[in-house]
């Protein structure tokens, strides 16, 4: 049916165009190769109902526009097109491009003017929302960019929220993406570069970096891997970080992703570089090392010993959420000697009656937590309600009433659960996540020796990753006695005049060194 | 090569604790070499003899791989020149 | 991959785990009583003394490891076999590490669990750590040794809290004169912890920069033997030297003192895994210290090696003594005089005559005595 | 016809929703039966007494102090029979699958009237994993009433109690099912069991205060080992006898020695590693059998003063061990060969194994042959550490 309908509009767009055409234009018939692309391109598109094809006079020439009707912005649409196939009393022929050119100044205004060469480049403009142009007698295809610019508003951020800070976040359009940094960094050392990745999807992939502060190495090393990538498609900054990561199989995120663009900022002002994919709202920031995902930018909005506390707080939760039900499996049931004896006593009094071994009742526990945590990740949010107050029954109250498991069982659990939602980046809460279930069982095995032989294991591992070649662990390993001053505490803003070393960015220093603040002398002095 | 190596070592270190063994209870080497194969092996020796199995199946695997990336690698020069 | 590199803080901790690794499991220098601290306060010096020897040796032929000096000093064929040499003493003495280990848990943790199991897990952690190469060691260590030092500080404060410590018992001073000082020390503590670090001779080319890398590693040796002393005094404060004489662990048997209120006591188990970091770095450079022996002598990348190799010290681990007895007096009468002494000391010590005496000649004919310096490029491809 | 299709489909729903419910038991109406007593019986041939617990009273959050189980005992000609009839005094239909412990009275089994175990092992609810357990002189039926603080019903009780012997110490032979009824037909072999006794009074053992004194007016204790000549009790072995047999048996896991050092002096060998092999033929008319023992220990305590850092001291002490276990094993197997004649220790069984032509002539003489048999104990122990310490503080004591 579509190809009926399409005919008949494009005769009645030409109806009108006859009828505002004075009679003294000579109108000049379609030629063989207009016509030719046109099939082409019909060919191409032709089974979708939103390929349209226009064919007219402009300025007496024939021209075919061909466009696709959802990706362009339809007020502007109707605009230019009433505009274009208006002819003009003393409409001149043009000849070439320059001439088109400034005769559709007026009519596109200043929308960017791009000429086409080949086949294959036209069907890429009509898919980006260009609006593409043929006309007899020039050589050259051009094509406007209308794209319809439709975009949810800006909305707080959704998982990476603060309480003090800014409340904006990305969202799937890369251009206001980009603006949103842009507006944060007024610089023109900013720069911006475009990659066109995935064979199906052409997803514009965009890195944003420091000209002149990023590292070289690092930015060549990018855009070797962003132009190694051959998939055919790319929907999310995730297949991305996937495909340029050093080391797939680890537990850890080699990659760090924000939706905040304050702390993309922030790291692009200390020579990182940001890798924007449309329709991702989450921007990856490469390289990016363990430390980094304990770092969130509110540390900085908040007075200097809460920030520095909270950071603490953030590396010891991870422990916590690491280690907690392997520690007490390994405990209970091999080093019953560690515990003070009234404790063991209240340990033992609780358990009594419990049916089931400790690490049985942890591994019940954890995996019906993941369970119930996923059910609430998936579950409509109406029902999500639902979810966690039978969650909290099943957990809370239920199963330690029955007996099943024991109640310093589901302290155990909470304390694990809660420290596991303390990371700041979700990606990175996945490792201890997983990594939780490998301790269990080693410590099933092997007691307290078991945890502390996969935690040693775990620590030579992540020694071993890196990230661009930056190497995962510094700069406490190699240790760097200068980037101390933004790890595990902050030190006041003022005395962050270095960039991080271990980023080895071009340009080390980030401000002149800036006097603490102080006040008047007091009196007397 | 690596598999060749690893028994090498092996028996260097056979021999090095044979006569320890030796010095330590005054007898000959012959009978140390006997009694740390009859003697002193526990039960739980099984353990460690599949942990030497696995390293020698990790050598006869690291060698083969070597040996047909050499091939290759050669094949590969033969096709250059 | 290209030559991998360690920092100076990294060859500190390095061997800081290294000195400290088994000495602090079994304690040294008992033989001088309750002047123990004193024999390992000259030990110090002697330790010094022999990783700047060990620095100057290297340094005749900057970039180049053990094994290729011995190459340089004794021709191929010799060096192979006197590598061969070095790679068992340097597995043996890994195995005799992990048995410390092993005999630690299984006497005061897991009596139940078999040895056999301890030095597997344990060599295969080594095995990996050692697949992922020099920089992974090092920076292992670097991570964990923070932890050491919190350690042995809150060890003595919860033993001054809980009021175990007599100073007195450090009392009399050289009463019995040098004499027991002088039998600790050799050839006891000569060889064991300091000598030990001839094996340091194949990471010396590792350190980034080699100049500050002597400077670097006498900090670390004096850091090392300032925490044996302080850990040889606190034995003695807490246990009295009869206690010390008594104890298989002594250092396990200190923190046994430790009970504050009801809460802070038991924390014993919790010494043995501090100890797990100083094992686990010294079984692990003493395997990379053969692993580059094999390099040599194959000429296949060390990384193929490791995991099969990390499995025959397991093994010989625990077949090197029927018992803890048998294991200490190899450590006490066999290995000093004819392990440790030659590969530490003799080897070297003629190596170093040959260097000095050819390359006197070299400089006299001024043909380059650096032949063999182009043998650097044969690293793992792969990775 | 329409309502003729919805007819035809509630008659099939009902058929397939009302039916299928023949083997159905809901929690609520079963009592779950964790010991069985057989005694002798005076008018029928045994008395079968069954414990079925309130499985309230074993939870500690729903416990409310009164009597954890009930035990009651029917007289009749079969246990099968008997085991049926049970709701003539139990309310709850009884499941049997959950049964932890078989008490056969000394009397039933001196009478050798096991056959009852066919039963048992045919009935497909009960399983192969109780102990069965002789009652040496008591009735079996109070050691079911006796009640125990933690586990509170006697089977459970001695369930867990005997594997935890065997974990620590061995002394039980731990026997099941399939190990007697297997030894009860092979020719080489004579079966035991564990023989359990009351300490105190059983009258008083039956109450609940029982259960609320530091020491219990009765306790049922593991007091030795049963041996069978077929179906028939023939007498019983002490626990160190015991512990012996299971040694040979090379199901020992963890054991305590105490070895003579000096006079009146002893040192503790902590045996946590054993294997065992034994090798037999016949050789002229006469069997040889050669138990080859390995154990690993370690020293767990001396009243000698000995320094152990030294080799010497090792291989004394391994010695002394080596001897004494030598001595103990002898012991036992002489004992046996001597008081019974009984192989309780299957050696006819590895003769059959390993040397089966000679093997098949005597085999039903093999009691003869193993009486005589020249029985050699070959023992390789190993003490592999000390403890902690190394010399003993004896040695630097003040004389």
């Amino acid at each position: 049916m579509a190809p009926i309908r399409r005919l008949r509009k494009t005769r009645a767009l030409k109806k009108i165009g006859e009828i505002k055409e004075g009679k003294e234009i000579v109108k000049q018939e379609p030629s063989n190769s207009l016509l030719s692309l046109k099939k082409t391109l019909s060919g191409a598109f032709g089974k979708s109902s939103d390929f349209r094809v226009i064919e007219g006079f402009i300025n007496g020439r024939a021209g075919i526009l061909f466009y696709l009707e959802s990706m362009i912005n339809p007020k502007q649409m109707i605009k230019t097109t009433s505009k274009l196939f208006a002819s003009k009393k003393d409409a001149q022929p043009f000849n070439t491009l320059d001439e088109f050119r400034s005769f559709s100044r007026e009519i596109f205004g200043g929308v960017r003017c791009k000429s086409l060469k080949d086949d294959e480049s036209v069907s890429q403009a009509i898919l980006n929302g260009s609006l593409v142009i043929v006309i007899e007698g020039l050589t050259e295809i051009v094509s406007f960019h209308m794209l319809n610019t439709e975009k949810r508003a800006l909305a707080e951020p959704s998982t990476q929220t603060v309480i003090r800070g800014p409340k904006d976040s990305f969202i799937e359009a890369v251009s206001t993406n980009i603006s949103l940094i842009r507006r944060r960094i007024k610089n023109p050392k900013l720069t911006f570069e475009k990659f066109t990745i995935g064979k199906d999807t052409q997803t514009s992939v965009f890195i944003g970096y420091m000209d002149g502060i990023v590292n070289e190495k690092v930015l060549k090393e990018l855009k070797d891997r962003l132009n190694g990538i051959e998939v055919s498609a790319i929907f999310d900054s995730g297949n991305i970080e996937e495909l340029i990561t050093d080391k797939t199989f680890t537990f850890f995120p080699l990659a760090l992703n924000t939706e905040r663009p304050d702390s993309a900022a922030a790291n692009i002002m200390d020579g990182k570089v940001a890798i924007l994919v449309d329709g991702s709202p989450f921007a990856l920031m490469v390289p990016a090392v363990f430390v980094n995902f304990f770092e969130i930018s509110e540390d900085f909005y908040q007075p200097l010993y809460l920030g520095s506390f909270l950071r603490f707080i953030r590396y010891l939760s991870f422990m916590i959420a690491l280690i907690t039900p392997s520690v007490y499996v390994g405990v209970l049931t091999y080093h019953q000697e560690l515990l003070p004896t009234s404790f063991l006593l209240s340990i033992i009094a609780q358990r009594e009656g419990v049916p089931f071994p400790a690490v049985v009742e942890v591994l019940l526990m954890e995996i019906t937590f993941e369970i119930l945590r996923e059910a609430g990740i998936r579950m409509p949010k109406a029902v999500g309600q639902m979810v966690s107050i039978v969650g909290a029954l099943v957990i809370g109250q239920a199963a330690a009433e029955a007996g099943i498991i024991s109640n310093i069982m589901i302290i155990i659990m909470a304390i694990t659960a809660i420290a596991n939602f303390v990371a700041p980046v979700y990606s990175f809460s996945s490792a201890s996540r997983l990594i939780r279930f490998l301790l269990i069982i080693s410590a099933a095995i092997l007691g307290l020796y078991g945890v502390f032989l996969m935690l040693i294991l775990m620590v030579a591992h992540l020694c071993s990753l890196r990230s661009f070649g930056i190497p995962y662990l510094s700069p406490l390993a190699p240790f760097i006695l200068e980037d101390q001053k933004d790890v595990f505490i902050r030190f006041p803003y003022w005395a962050m005049n270095n960039r991080p070393k271990y980023l080895e960015s071009e340009k080390a220093i980030k401000a002149n060194p800036v006097a603490s603040p102080s006040p008047p002398p007091m009196k007397g002095e | 090569m690596i598999t060749l190596s690893y028994f090498l070592t092996f028996s260097s270190l056979w021999v090095l604790t044979a006569l320890f063994d030796s010095a330590l209870y005054h007898y000959s080497i012959w009978e140390g070499l006997k009694y740390l194969l009859f003697n002193e092996i526990s039960m739980d020796m099984v353990y460690l003899i599949s942990g030497l199995l696995i390293g020698l199946a990790f050598c006869i695997v690291t060698d083969i791989r070597l040996y047909r990336n050499k091939k290759k690698g050669n094949q590969a020069k033969g096709n250059k020149n | 991959m290209l030559k991998e590199n360690i920092s100076l803080t990294q060859l500190e901790a390095l061997l800081l785990n290294f000195l400290l690794g088994s000495a602090i499991v079994i304690g040294i220098g008992t033989d001088a009583k309750n002047d123990a601290w004193i024999a390992i306060l000259i030990a110090t010096l002697i330790g010094g003394g022999t990783i700047l020897f060990y620095w100057f040796l290297m340094n005749r032929l900057p970039g180049k490891t053990l094994y290729e000096l011995l190459e340089f000093c004794f021709g191929r064929k010799f060096a192979i076999l006197l590598s061969h040499g070095y790679i068992v003493y340097f597995l043996y003495n890994s195995g005799r590490v992990i048995r410390d280990f092993g005999e630690l848990m299984a006497s005061a943790l897991m009596p139940n669990t078999p040895i056999e199991i301890i030095s597997l897990t344990i060599c295969f952690v080594i095995g990996y750590i050692l697949y992922l190469g020099l920089e992974v060691l090092a920076r292992t260590s670097e991570i964990f040794t923070p932890y050491l030092f919190g350690f042995i500080f809150l060890l003595t404060i919860f033993l001054l809290v809980s009021g175990q410590i007599e100073m007195t018992r450090l009392l009399p001073v050289l009463g019995e004169g040098f004499k027991p000082i002088l039998k600790s020390l050799f050839p006891g503590l000569l060889t064991f912890p300091f000598g030990e670090l001839i094996v340091f001779t194949v990471i010396f080319l590792n350190v980034t920069d080699t100049k500050k890398g002597q400077k670097a590693s006498l900090i670390g040796v004096g850091v090392a033997s300032f925490l044996l002393i302080f850990s040889s005094i606190l034995m003695i404060v807490t246990l009295g030297v009869d206690g010390i004489l008594r104890s298989n662990f002594p250092l396990l048997s200190t923190a046994r003192e430790v009970a504050i209120g009801n809460f802070i006591e038991r924390i014993d188990a919790i010494v043995v895994f501090i100890m797990m970091l100083g094992i686990l770095v010294k079984g692990s450079v003493f395997l990379y210290g053969a692993l580059k022996g094999l390099e040599y002598i194959y000429k296949k990348p060390f990384r193929y090696f490791s995991i099969p190799f990390a499995m025959l010290v397991a093994f010989y681990s625990v077949l090197i003594s029927v018992n803890f007895a048998d294991h200490l007096q190899e450590g006490l009468k066999l290995v000093p005089y004819f392990l440790h002494l030659p590969f530490q000391f003799g080897i070297p010590a003629v190596m170093l005559v040959i260097l000095l005496w050819k390359q006197r000649k070299g400089k006299k004919n001024k043909t380059g005595w650096n032949y063999g310096s182009n043998q650097k490029a044969k690293k793992n491809p792969g990775t | 016809m329409y309502n003729r299709k919805c007819g035809l489909a509630a008659a099939f729903l009902s058929v397939f929703l009302l039916t299928g419910c023949w083997d159905q038991r809901e929690l609520s109406t079963i009592s779950v039966v964790t010991g069985m007593a057989v005694d002798k019986g005076e008018k029928g041939k045994y008395i079968l007494t069954i414990e079925a617990v309130n499985a309230q009273e074993l939870n500690n959050r729903t416990a409310s102090g009164f009597a954890p189980s009930t035990v009651y005992g029917l007289e009749g000609d079969s246990l099968e029979g008997l085991a049926q009839k049970m709701n003539v005094a139990f309310s709850r239909n009884l499941i049997y699958s959950h049964m932890k412990t078989l008490i056969i009275s000394e009397k039933v089994a001196k009478k050798g009237m096991l056959d009852f175990l066919d039963f048992l092992e045919r009935d497909r609810e009960i399983r192969d994993d109780f102990n069965i357990l002789i009652a040496r002189g008591v009735k079996a039926s109070d050691i079911l009433r006796v009640t125990y603080q933690f586990q509170k019903s006697s089977p459970l009780k001695l369930h867990a109690q005997l594997d935890s012997m065997v974990k620590n110490w061995g002394g039980d032979p731990d026997v099941r099912l399939n190990d007697m009824i297997e030894a009860l037909t092979s020719t080489g072999r004579e079966p035991v069991m564990a023989a359990v006794t009351i300490k105190g009074n059983p009258k008083k053992g039956k109450s609940i205060e029982n259960m609320q004194k530091v020491t219990p007016d009765a306790i049922v204790t593991l007091d030795s080992m049963a041996i069978f000549k077929a179906q028939k009790l023939k007498g019983f072995l002490n626990l160190n006898d015991t512990r012996n047999y299971i040694w040979i048996e090379d199901k020992l896991r963890r054991t305590s020695l105490t070895v003579p050092c000096k006079k009146n002096h002893y040192f503790d060998a902590r045996v946590y590693d054993n294997g065992t092999k034994v090798e037999g033929y016949l050789d002229n008319g006469k069997a040889r059998i050669t138990v080859r023992v390995r154990t690993e220990a370690y020293l767990n305590g001396t009243q000698c003063a000995a320094d152990l850092v030294k080799v010497e001291v090792y291989k004394k002490y391994e010695d002394l061990l080596e001897k004494t276990i030598k001595k103990n094993l002898l012991n036992t197997i002489t004992k046996v060969q001597k008081q019974y004649g009984l192989d309780i220790f299957g050696f006819g069984e590895k003769v059959r194994q390993q040397d089966y032509q000679d093997y098949k002539k005597v085999e039903n003489n093999w009691e003869y042959y193993f009486k005589n048999a020249e029985i050699n104990v070959n023992v390789t122990a190993r003490l592999r550490r000390s403890g902690i310490r190394t010399k003993s503080y004896l040695t630097n004591i003040k004389k």
